[in-house]
């Protein structure tokens, strides 16, 4: 039996519902033989900030039950130095980018955009309001519906392309965050970042990460990640999810579609195999196959409450 | 060059090397044109226990009966490596590799200096075996805490006597071989006159601050190859940077792991 | 080298730090061959009411990556059968019995202690503001700081005997809840209970748990537990914590102590190994003779910070 | 009766015995004494994937040269079972057991009907090699979605023949032995007069449902093994509850695995 694959992320069709995660990707072309990223339904670039950062020192990194801690810090290249390297590799390849935005002050989020924006190539602007590895920017925006609402205005009106914003599964209150990021404007709600963690080294008596805490992914929050999609998704059933935190399997993207997600992020699995997007795609393919399931979007929202 | 791939790869053979470490021999149908220096992710099992890959060295790569052995020298150390130390031969496990840059092998007329502490034999190990097979002279330097930790000591001599070059073997106990720091064995011999093209080194982070500085001193030019914590070994993840001389942030898993002394920041060598 | 393994939480000296958790342990004379409850430093009761409760309907546990969601609902014998038939033996064994109170109303919650107040060999009452799997009473409390307080001060008005909160990971402002506990009165404080999650069968397109959503515990969540504890301890310094969420080996139960926790509780570990309590404490005492800790009390909040 | 461990064990075997299924032989000096429709909670390997143990009825329990072998029939249906499926012969596991209340073996002068569906085999076929050792008389009756999932058929046989009882087969396509569910091949006794003192039932809930119907129908006591989803197998989880006749709610794992079909809320048998 042949699968259908093409979803939608509010107005925006996708081939697949599959992407790969910002963060976890570099800027798409990192493994290519792997993983052509024109394969995807989508690919979310790093963090894009206006000007290169260096990022947190180092451990930036830690291994956990199931998961990972990171502090990165929003290491990257900078807008421009992607516009110029990146993008038109991309382009050429046919490749649908989500750039991932991400400012310290609401203007360097609107600097980033309004350098995109004279860029073709680009479908989507994935705000990250949601980093717990920086001491500026982040969070703070991702915590208070009232900035939250601002800033996704401020982004919305930059644009013409969808925009999508990022939820942080550390805000007090995740469905009045949603309700603000929709109120702003926003196209599409992706969630769940990273979890604030950390990790002890009993010997030293030191936080491994340099930084002290980080932000926790894999499979150990798929369960968290999960209840938070579903959550929102019945809180504002109109709105368009992405759904992400510890996919591995194409069963685990069915679950994230099942909870109301019309579209899924890999991220941490993609450390463990290269090819985990595409590997999680067509085990969808296979699932939808064996359990009579003609389009992949049918499955969107699909769970049946006890 | 034949590029990186993820190997399906079978546990051939498992061997104690000491109380602490063991040699690993993989088996798979494909070829591998790996450099010494350059490292593999394993996944140490199928499960989410651990749930990252490990990096290792590569210690050796040679083709078989229509297959390729990759050998890999392992200290267990935490749970991957525990696990991979009670593996079962036979069993099946997936290798990213070959990543990374690794050692700067060629030489000029002068021989190379190798210089191993502790569990970075491997590639020095690999390093020194590529160089003998190419007739290439080079002194081999091999330090550990103590006697019984020195790994693969016939197998050292036998490719450093190939090229007429030394095995120097040195432990911090004097157990075996000279007393002290390896690198300060390695010393003597640049004060005594000998002269090294390069010096490659792997070992615990001191062993490589105290071989650049010695480098810087008497004037070789010192590669190190580095050891971060990695999630990815790809480059993507961005958890293994390294700083450079020149400011920039770098993953050492794509740019490294082998680094020349200069090319890191300072602390590395002044 | 010996250790010392006395500890304090508040008040109340224990012989040593390590306790079987709530709703893990029974009421802690059902695997006495594998774990003698007089060994730990405590044991903490299932939650009990007023009345018997019948819990949930089934499927009410399910596993996930490292760990599993629970959706029990609260089962429990009524506190009136435990003072009748578990108490006395406790007591005869000499354990150090700390009980778990759950209401539905504020007022049942006394209702629990006023019974417990008749009986001797009680060391303390936690008070369970953070059952995610009730419909009424638990989290409601656990989650509004002023209700919180209310609570926290009227049973603290009721008895003679410590009184610890049990906080809440799903709470809006963790840092407030503890601040209104304290305020409150509360001696001592737990964390963390379960944190919301959801578990899907794709096959069958619906929750696993009969009731959909439940609690995740379990080593996946211990990342979470520590980071909460770590910011509850340099928010309140002078603030006895008991710690929980994850551990399963001695070295855990160290994390938990530097990230400043005074005593630390074994929960789902215990499913894996039924002497798990024993086993942690022994690993305990063993990781500090290797590391020249002389008491284990030195370590509570040694943590360095980066 | 020796109590409940947490048992060290080795595994001495591991056979395949139709598509899906296999035989785990476990091996520890402890003498073990278990009564059939007693199960044990098994650690499938000491890392976090899985997390939980997982609860196998015991197949069988015998005394040889000096150590105890534990008989585990396993079906793969998941994680933990699939790891068991591929564990090396040797391996060190951790088996908590006997766990729960068996079947009542007692049955006077009539007869017993022990029936088994699918994978509810093991538990049964521990019932009546028992029997078979003590010469008491019973009827066996198994059933399968098809041929080549009826497991352990010739061990069945000689049990049941060793008694002068009746080994009967049932497979739903009919593949082999009776067709249709083996309740109705039961049923199918009883009506052409023959009586039992009691049915040990184990197998997929439908299956035991029916079986307690056909009981209530002719007016023969039928026992149910259970399987709830099971965290710690020894009551303090609560997770694995059944509810009874009385309204009480009850931990399966403490309570039963075993109970009577009367003893269940309706559901089980009206
Ligand atoms: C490029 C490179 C080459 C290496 N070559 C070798 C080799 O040839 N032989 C060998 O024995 N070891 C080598 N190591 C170190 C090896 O990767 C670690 O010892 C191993 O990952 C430990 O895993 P574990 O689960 O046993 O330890 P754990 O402490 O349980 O590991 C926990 C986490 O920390 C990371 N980690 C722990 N120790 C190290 C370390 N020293 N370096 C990097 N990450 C670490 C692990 O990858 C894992 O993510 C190399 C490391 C790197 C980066
Ligand atoms: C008292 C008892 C006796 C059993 N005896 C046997 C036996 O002799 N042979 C056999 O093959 N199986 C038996 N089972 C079922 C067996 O426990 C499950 O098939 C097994 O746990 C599946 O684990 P998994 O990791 O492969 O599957 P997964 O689906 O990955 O397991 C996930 C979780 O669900 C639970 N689970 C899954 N299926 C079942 C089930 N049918 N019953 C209870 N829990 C389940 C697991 O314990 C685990 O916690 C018995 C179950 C019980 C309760
Ligand atoms: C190393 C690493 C770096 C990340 N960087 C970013 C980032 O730059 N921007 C962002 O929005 N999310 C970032 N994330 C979060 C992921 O995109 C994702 O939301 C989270 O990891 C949960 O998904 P997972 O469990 O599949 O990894 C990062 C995650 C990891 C592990
Ligand atoms: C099956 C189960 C039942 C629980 N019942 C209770 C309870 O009755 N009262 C309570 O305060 N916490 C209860 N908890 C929460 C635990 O006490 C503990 O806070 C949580 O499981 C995290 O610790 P762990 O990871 O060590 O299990 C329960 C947890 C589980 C898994
Ligand atoms: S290990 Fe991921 S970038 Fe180097
Ligand atoms: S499995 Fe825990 S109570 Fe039965």
């Amino acid at each position: 039996m042949s699968v259908g694959t093409a979803t939608r992320v509010g107005a925006l069709p996708l081939a697949n519902p599959i992407m790969a995660a910002s963060g976890t990707f570099g800027y798409g072309l990192d493994l290519v033989e792997f993983c052509p990223p024109e394969r995807l339904g989508a690919v979310v670039t790093k963090g894009l900030s206006p000007r290169p950062r260096l990022g947190n020192p180092t451990p930036r990194i830690v291994e956990t039950a199931a998961g990972m801690i990171n502090a990165i810090g929003l290491q990257n290249i900078g807008v421009e130095a992607f516009c110029c390297d990146a993008l038109p590799v991309l382009r050429e390849r046919g490749a649908v980018v989500a750039v991932n935005v991400f400012g310290e002050r609401m203007e360097e989020y609107l600097e980033v955009m309004e350098r995109c924006e004279r860029e073709d190539g680009i479908a989507a602007y994935e705000l990250n309001v949601s980093c717990p590895n920086v001491t500026a920017g982040g969070m703070e925006f991702g915590h208070e519906p009232v900035q939250l609402e601002r800033l996704t205005r401020m982004c919305r009106a930059a644009t013409r392309r969808p925009v999508w914003v990022k939820l942080s599964p550390n805000a007090p209150d995740l469905v009045a965050t949603a309700r603000a990021a929709v109120a702003g404007g926003a196209d599409a709600l992706t969630l769940i970042n990273t979890l604030r963690a950390m990790a002890i080294d009993a010997a030293a008596r030191r936080p491994v990460l340099a930084r002290g805490c980080g932000g926790l992914s894999g499979p150990a929050i798929k369960p968290i990640a999960l209840r938070m999609v579903w959550e929102v998704h019945t809180a504002l059933p109109g709105v368009p999810l992405v759904g992400i935190g510890g996919v591995e399997t194409g069963r685990d993207a069915v679950e994230f579609l099942l909870a109301g997600a019309s579209a899924v992020q890999v991220g941490t699995a993609i450390f463990r195999d290269p090819g985990a997007p595409l590997r999680v795609l067509s085990e969808l393919e296979h699932f939808c196959a064996e359990h009579g399931v003609a389009e992949v979007s049918s499955l969107i929202g699909g769970l049946q409450w006890p | 060059m034949i590029p990186r791939r993820d190997l399906p790869v079978r546990v051939a053979a498992r061997a104690e090397l000491s109380p602490t470490c063991f040699r690993l021999t993989l088996s798979t149908p494909e070829v591998i044109d790996a450099a010494p220096g350059q490292f593999g992710m394993l996944a140490c099992g199928g499960t989410f226990d651990p749930l990252l890959r490990r990096a290792f060295s590569l210690a050796g790569v040679v083709r078989r009966g229509g297959l390729s052995e990759v050998e890999l020298l392992i200290k267990e150390v935490g749970r991957g490596t525990t696990q991979l130390r009670h593996i079962a031969v036979g069993a099946e496990l997936r290798l990213l590799a070959p990543l990374g840059k690794g050692f700067t092998l060629e030489a000029g007329d002068r021989p190379l200096a190798l210089v191993a502490g502790g569990i970075g034999l491997p590639p020095v190990l690999f390093a020194a075996e590529v160089l003998a097979a190419r007739g290439a002279a080079f002194d081999l330097f091999v330090g550990a805490v103590s006697r019984p930790e020195l790994l693969e000591v016939e197998r050292c001599g036998r490719a450093a006597a190939s090229v007429g070059g030394e095995l120097v073997l040195a432990t911090d106990d004097g157990s075996r071989g000279e007393g002290g720091f390896v690198t300060d064995a390695v010393e003597r011999r640049l004060e005594a006159g000998q002269s090294y093209a390069r010096a490659l080194t792997c070992g615990p982070n001191p062993m490589l601050a105290a071989m650049a500085k010695v480098g810087r001193r008497r004037g070789v030019e010192v590669e190190l190859s580095l050891e971060e914590a990695m999630a990815c070994g790809v480059g993507v993840c961005l958890g293994c940077v390294v700083e450079l001389s020149d400011g920039r942030v770098v993953p050492s898993c794509k740019e490294g792991p082998v680094f020349t002394a200069e090319r890191l920041a300072a602390r590395w060598w002044s």
